[in-house]
């Protein structure tokens, strides 16, 4: 039932997630961060089995920081999630795959990033859609869950890739309305990140 | 309960799969009705000649695809209805109506349904050339050109194309695409059809039977000899209907 | 009982050094001569070959390939290309190891591999023979010469110690002291690709034994950047195109020389 | 649903005159919502050398990256480029290599090989998932629309066709078929591997 | 077993020595110095670097390694036994927070390079490590500071103050002598620096120091910090130097005082 | 449990016992020949315990792809209720498994000039009831000389559906007209719900369609923009789910009945927009033609 939306902007990207966690009939919690930061311009929002979202969410997690620490640099968004699609891939065929689907978004400082004309933005948001399979695919625009069925469309719609954080945040609105709306049992709270060149942080919701 | 009391056949399946391919393409004032004439049961080919195309009067053909045995009992049934319909109105049923009358007796079996795939091509009241497809229960629609059967996602495709001009843009200041092509041309594209389809598709083959139903309006009232028809039509002064066959390939 | 003095390779000497890597240091000591020159632009590479002779066929060099004759210069990725200098057969094998290394990134990143990973995940594997029972250390040392765009145009140099680090310019072999003076007096930061190449080849006319340089004696090349797609492009000079390299620079041997050798 | 129809997408390739084209659309799909319009299943092994894979997009990524590794081994080691037919044995062994756990994707290969005497000579091929190789001398296709993609190629190809009216054919064949599938289109992509160059055109296709 | 007896290289001497070990000891003396220290809360890691060669390229000479964001690791000895040890325990520290989500305590991590240490002290066909290490860093939700040190041998120990590689015997009495509880952030860097300086000869250019706060922030000291800290040193020195001179003249016109009066009073045994 | 059902059941239970002979089956109202029909429709069912399972078995594709008799499926719909009346969109794609069988499909059933019912679902289902109720309609309106409200139409279909609950009918449709009460709009299936509301979306690709209608609607929009809103909510449909597209067929029902405003291609809606007609965006609906037009220029 997780719902993940992510949305990149002018210079950045925005991930969001629902924040309950159910089980059986049951809502465990109801503020859980479901987006891991996992580097300097990196996070992941992450939805699928309870379980295997948390467990592979931390192996990513790790596996990520002790790459930037051997590295000393940060890997690049499209890298990064070149790496957890491969993960996917191999779980997928291993005695228990991981089902989890993901949203990575990331901000690729390296100077390949960096556009001509547009350097004052520090270098090119980046958004990927992957599934539990090992489906990955550069998006401007994502979601996950049953919320993708309501607001892909309306992405299609309202969605600017050249949008301010602020007319971002109001689509985002807009979906997480549309969900409220219309999905059967749809969760009452979001948490949204914001990843662009001063890196991630947590960015609030407009009422 | 009755569950013990009535013994039934777990798995009851009175429905068999005999291949085949049927295609009705309409023109302005004709309509051409075809289909391959090979009856296959899974690798098996029952017979090289079992006819899938019927005329039921002359201005109408049906073209019957899916299950053999359901599809030669609802012809029966349907040349049955419209000899009933000649006594009491002493004239043939019109197009529409067939196409109506089909729908209802398809639907009749909605909880039982006839495993077929029917064509109905021939000539309106106004002349011109039509094309009715149905689902098995009975959903239809007017339409230009359909294909049914085993390689119906062959041929139609195909048919868009040379027939709707689909994805073909008009050489621009040129002419824009007719709206109807004529006979012969259509009576290449179906034959093209089928020799395609029977490459590619172990179901269909051994021999091509197509109907030509001509308006009165139509300005020949004869084919071509060289494409050597016999004309089935059984008045002289309605619509002509007649049959040309093409071998296909047998292996 | 062979296997007792096998396992006995590396081990601390009394003082504490590991003789068999410093033997191993010595043996390239002798070895042909490798330079590498980094610039903002791109990087330059030059070797000096010692396989010559009348005799050697140099014609696959010529015609297909990437260049070079495969003794001193290497294509490991699009985007690093290697110089070697040490044991030939030693070199041969890390540099498969190495083109697996890079292949074996790409597969799993989809990026080219970063160079100071891929020296570093190389040198990790020399370290291993310097640790481990029943092997010698590697006979090489390798000059890295790469793109990516964490740290743009980079130069490494590694030892069969296992050690490397960056270089603006640097020299491996015989001679390599001699060298890496010349290109102390001469590097600037802001030297330019052709300054560089000038200065490779020069540098490489002072130090090689031979008095004069020709595609004989001289591996040559240069890792840039497209201008248009931002892509590295690694060029292995094939002889023709060293011999008029050379000659552009006026360091060819002269046409009386050449028939006098 | 089968699994080789999660995703949807098609490719095609054929032969013409001194010339090959392949083509696929540009649909990634999860069932039967559209993801992204935007994803290409062609790759190129070399200037003359182009495969595209149909069937499952993990399977199509991780087969692409694999492939990948090959054939930039075989080329960085052998100093030359791949042969059009090598890489169809390549893939094929690849494939083959998971037999009892296939890899979902369905290859189909074009290119241009050279012939002893300096020129060239068109080269298709697809294999099944398990990598039994299909030489053909007109058209292979792959995808949830092959059946589509068969009917009509099969009405439109003609042997020694130049590259020009080649584009043309399978642009039509490959719209066409498309379009009468719910799994594939949303635009698509055609390369026309010539003698010299390798034409390459995005088409405007149905986007439903 | 009697494999991995006959292909170890490290074994007992009849006199009951792991001469390898030993050995490995020595390359560490050969190291660079290293130096650690506690203060009242901060842990300060000195380190005595090679100059960078005029052509290399800074940035790839890093002497102090990140091992996580909490732990800091320096060591002496051969350099690429120094990067693979480093990877491992960067690996551990990642994969404990995996397990067990908590960060590793110093002590804990330091345990786990003890331990690889040991293994490479007895396993088959494998030579020790040459290096020493210090680690330092403060434990996950804890003030305070810790200092660990680790031999080729497998032994761990926490200190106050260590150093290790060169002339590490000189610095460490050098240390024992001058180290005092509960030193500022100030002192502590003043002492680290000094105490490297008994064996830099070059001064400021070749130090390196990284200062971790409670707060698990880790400083670099920028060379013009470090050369202010030198030159204060030697000031000190100087005037420590002047007031030992004046106090040795005092001295000596004390005792040429008192030696003429001893003359008076004849010989005694002071 | 059917057999329990059709014991107890209080609703017009169709007869079960037929003869074998489906030609005098009363389904038959069209003329067959000058047989009238009387009363409600029967129906032929196979002579098992469970005539449902068997429909099942053999019918339902998304269970089990191998089956043989394929129906129709997959649509987006939707009709909305605002100041100026009824807009009704629909699109035009019927596929049977991944096969398009036909982008040409009426999914808007003519009951009559100021009664539209859409079609979701089985297509024979809607297209046969939906006639069905255009006789009962015009019986109605002819017994009691006034027309049928759209409540009363909508029940009328409500109920005969029902009444083969469980049998596998599969229908989805909106009743939307105009009568006494001003425009109206009812939601029927073949579960037997009926609901009266202002906005639905019905169809594989309805989800998609809310999340452009939803956002876009209000009760106070112009004609244009409603007609618009109508328009662009398809093509989201169109857009994103695979078993909807082709064409929109646009209806806006009114006082005096409703307006067949156009058949709309959804590809070039995507591309070029439905042309410079009042409300319409002027360029394409599609997200990369909206954004980055030069991008999109390609060849054909």
């Amino acid at each position: 039932m997780d719902i993940l939306f992510g949305l990149c902007g002018k210079g950045f990207v925005i991930l969001a997630g629902d924040t309950t966690v159910a089980h059986s009939i049951v809502k465990m919690k109801n503020d859980e961060d479901k987006i891991k930061t996992l580097g300097p311009h990196l996070a992941m929002a992450y939805s699928g089995e309870p379980g295997d979202t948390i467990q592979f969410a931390e192996y990513i997690e790790r596996n990520l920081r002790l790459d930037q620490i051997r590295n000393v640099h940060e890997r690049r968004p499209e890298a990064s999630a070149s790496w957890i699609r491969s993960s996917l891939a191999s779980s997928l065929r291993s005695r228990r795959p991981y089902s989890v689907n993901i949203l990575v978004g990331g901000f690729d400082i390296s100077s390949a990033a960096i556009v001509e004309g547009q350097e004052e933005l520090g270098g090119t948001p980046k958004l990927y859609w992957l599934d539990y399979l090992g489906t990955k695919v550069e998006v401007p625009f994502g979601a996950h869950g049953y919320g993708s069925y309501f607001a892909l469309s309306l992405l299609d719609r309202y969605h600017d890739p050249n949008a301010s954080v602020e007319e971002a945040m109001g689509t985002l609105k807009r979906c997480i309305d549309e969900v409220s709306k219309r999905l059967v049992v749809s969760p009452s709270k979001y948490k949204a990140k914001i990843i662009d060149k001063d890196g991630v942080r947590d960015i609030e919701i407009p009422v | 309960m009755d569950g013990k009391t009535a013994p039934q056949m777990r798995h009851f399946n009175p429905y068999s799969d005999n291949g085949g391919t049927i295609l009705a393409i309409a023109g302005q004032d004709f309509a051409v009705i075809a289909g391959d004439t090979r009856q296959t049961v899974g690798y098996e080919i029952q017979t090289r000649y079992a006819p899938k195309v019927f005329r039921l009067n002359d201005k109408a053909v049906l073209a019957v695809n899916g299950f053999a045995a359901d599809g030669n009992m609802f012809v029966k049934k349907v040349k049955q209805k419209l000899e009933m319909y000649r006594h009491a109105h002493a004239k043939d049923m019109p197009l529409r109506a067939i196409a109506r009358l089909i729908q209802t007796m398809l639907y009749a079996q909605r909880f039982f349904p006839y495993y077929v795939y029917n064509i109905l091509g021939g000539i309106e009241e106004d002349g011109s050339g039509a094309v009715y497809s149905f689902d098995p229960v009975g959903s239809y629609e007017r339409e230009s050109c359909r294909a049914a059967g085993a390689a119906q996602s062959l041929v139609q495709p195909f048919l868009d194309n040379q027939i709707y001009f689909k994805n073909q843009q008009p050489i621009p200041g040129g002419p824009p695409h007719p709206v109807h092509l004529p006979l012969s041309r259509v009576i290449a594209l179906v034959t093209d059809s089928f020799t395609s389809a029977t490459e590619r598709h172990i179901e269909v083959g051994d021999e091509l039977e197509m109907f030509i139903v001509l308006s009165r309006s139509h300005p020949q009232q004869s084919l071509d000899p060289r494409l050597n028809a016999t004309e089935v039509s059984t008045t002289a002064s309605g619509e002509k209907v007649f049959v040309i066959r093409r071998p296909l390939k047998r292996d | 009982m062979a296997r007792r003095y096998d396992s006995r390779t590396t081990i601390f000497s009394p003082e504490g050094r590991l003789y068999q890597v410093e033997y191993a240091m010595e043996a390239i000591s002798h070895a042909g001569t490798v330079l590498g020159v980094l610039t903002q632009e791109g990087i330059v590479l030059a070797a000096e070959k010692k396989v010559t002779g009348k005799l050697l066929d140099l014609s696959g060099a010529s015609t297909g390939g990437y260049g070079g004759s495969g003794e001193k210069i290497f294509l490991v990725n699009t985007n690093v290309i290697v110089g070697v200098a040490g044991l030939t057969a030693d070199a041969s094998s890390m540099v498969n190891l190495m083109r697996l290394t890079a292949q074996r990134h790409l597969s799993v990143y989809d990026e080219d591999m970063p160079v100071e990973q891929l020296c570093k995940r190389l040198c990790d594997v020399k370290q291993g023979y310097t640790q481990y029972g029943g092997l010698r250390p590697f006979g090489v040392s390798i000059l890295y010469a790469g793109w990516d765009p964490h740290y743009q145009f980079q130069l490494y140099h590694s030892d069969p110690s296992g050690n490397y680090s960056g270089w603006k310019a640097t020299c491996i072999g015989s001679n390599s002291g001699t060298a890496q003076n010349m290109l102390k007096q001469h590097y600037k930061d802001d030297i330019t690709l052709e300054a560089a190449i000038k200065l490779v080849l020069e540098t490489m006319g002072k130090t090689m034994d031979s008095t004069t340089l020709g595609s004989d004696k001289l591996e040559f090349a240069t890792i840039t950047l497209d201008k248009n797609t931002k892509i590295p492009f690694a060029k292995i000079y094939r002889p023709a195109e060293v011999d008029a390299l050379l000659k552009k620079h006026g360091l060819a041997k002269s046409e009386d020389e050449e028939m006098r050798s | 649903m089968s699994i080789m129809q999660y995703n949807g997408g098609s490719v095609i390739a054929m032969k013409g005159k001194e010339c090959v084209a392949i083509a696929s659309d540009l649909r990634l799909g999860n069932q039967a919502l559209t993801i992204s319009c935007n994803h290409e299943k062609i790759f190129p092994v070399s200037d003359r050398v182009y495969y595209g894979l149909a069937g499952l997009a993990t399977d199509v990524d991780t087969m692409r990256q694999r492939l990948r590794y090959r054939v930039n081994m075989y080329t960085i080691k052998e100093e030359r480029e791949i042969e059009p037919e090598t890489f169809a044995r390549l893939t094929s062994s690849a494939l083959y290599e998971h037999r009892f756990g296939p890899m979902f994707v369905e290859p189909v290969i074009a290119g241009l090989s050279k012939t002893p005497s300096g020129g060239v000579e068109p080269f298709i091929a697809a294999a099944d998932l398990i990598g039994c190789l299909n030489f053909a001398k007109d058209f292979v296709v792959a995808g949830t629309a092959s059946d589509k993609l068969y009917g009509v190629a099969e009405g439109l190809w003609e042997p020694d066709l130049e590259a020009d009216d080649l584009f043309e054919t399978i642009s039509q064949t490959l719209l066409n078929a498309v379009d009468r599938d719910a799994y594939s289109g949303w635009g698509a992509i055609v390369h026309v591997i010539t003698k010299d160059k390798v034409i390459t055109r995005k088409l405007r296709g149905r986007m439903d | 077993m009697s494999r991995s007896y006959d292909r170890a290289l490290t074994v007992f001497s009849p006199d009951g020595h792991l001469f390898q070990v030993e050995y490995a000891m020595e390359a560490v003396y050969k190291g660079n110095c290293c130096v650690g220290l506690k203060g009242k809360d901060v842990v300060v890691l000195g380190v005595e670097k090679k100059t960078t060669l005029q052509l290399q390229d800074p940035r790839t000479v890093r002497k102090v390694a990140v091992l996580d964001d909490h732990v800091l690791m320096a060591f002496a000895g051969l350099t690429a036994d120094g990067r693979i040890l480093i990877d491992k325990a960067r690996i551990e520290c990642q994969s404990h927070r995996l397990t067990v989500e908590d960060p590793v305590t110093i002590e804990y991590i330091t345990r786990h390079v003890a331990g690889i240490f040991q293994r490479y002290t007895q396993s088959g066909g494998v030579r020790p490590f040459g290096i020493a290490c210090l680690i330092i860093g403060f434990d996950p939700h804890d003030t305070t500071p810790r200092l660990y040190m680790t031999e080729p041998s497998g032994i761990y120990s926490a200190w106050k103050a260590n150093a290790i590689g060169k002339s590490s015997k000189t610095v460490r009495e050098f240390l024992e002598k001058n180290f005092k509880d509960d030193m500022t952030r100030d002192e502590s860097v003043k002492l680290t620096v000094k105490s490297l300086l008994e064996v830099v000869q070059t001064g400021a250019k070749n130090i390196e120091i990284s200062v971790m706060d409670s707060t698990g922030k880790v400083t670099s000291l920028e060379l013009p910090e470090i050369e202010a800290i030198v030159s204060e040193i030697e000031r000190e020195k100087e005037a420590e130097a002047e007031r030992k001179r004046s106090r040795l003249a005092a001295t000596a016109a004390g005792q040429a005082a008192m030696t003429a009066r001893a003359g008076d009073a004849g010989p005694s045994s002071s | 449990m059917n057999s329990l059902v059709s014991k107890f059941s209080t609703n017009n239970i169709p007869k079960q016992d037929v003869e074998d002979n489906e030609e005098y089956s009363d389904s038959m109202w069209a003329s067959s020949a000058g047989y009238a029909t009387n009363g409600l429709p029967t129906f032929r069912l196979p002579s098992l315990q469970q005539p449902t399972d068997f429909l099942r078995l053999h019918t339902d594709d998304h269970a089990d792809p191998s089956c043989r008799i394929k129906i129709k499926h997959g649509t987006t719909t939707l009709a909305f209720r605002f100041k100026g009346g009824v807009i009704v969109a629909v699109d035009s794609r019927a596929t049977a498994g991944s096969y398009i069988a036909s982008g040409t499909v009426e999914k808007v059933i003519r009951i009559n000039k100021f009664l539209l019912g859409t079609m979701a679902g089985g297509a024979a289902d809607c297209q046969y009831w939906e006639t069905y109720l255009g006789i009962m309609c015009r019986l109605h309106e002819l017994r009691n000389r006034e027309r049928i409200s759209v409540a009363a139409a909508s029940k009328y279909l409500s109920n005969l559906v029902y009444s083969y609950k469980g049998m596998g009918l599969s229908m989805g449709t909106m009743i939307c007209g105009w009568d006494k009460t001003g425009p109206a709009i009812f939601y029927v299936d073949s579960d037997g719900t009926r609901l009266k509301g202002d906005l639905f979306s019905v169809g594989s690709g309805s989800t998609f369609a809310y999340g452009v209608l939803d956002q876009g609607y209000h009760w106070d929009l112009s004609d244009e923009d409603a007609q618009e809103l109508g328009r662009r909510s398809i093509y989201a449909a169109g857009h994103r789910d695979a078993f909807s597209g082709n064409t929109i067929n646009l209806f806006h029902i009114k006082q005096d009945g409703w307006d067949f405003i156009g058949n709309y291609d959804v590809s070039k809606m995507h591309y070029d927009g439905p042309g410079n007609i009042p409300g319409a965006p002027g360029t394409g609906y599609g997200y990369e033609v909206r954004t980055n037009p030069e991008a999109c220029v390609v060849a054909d």
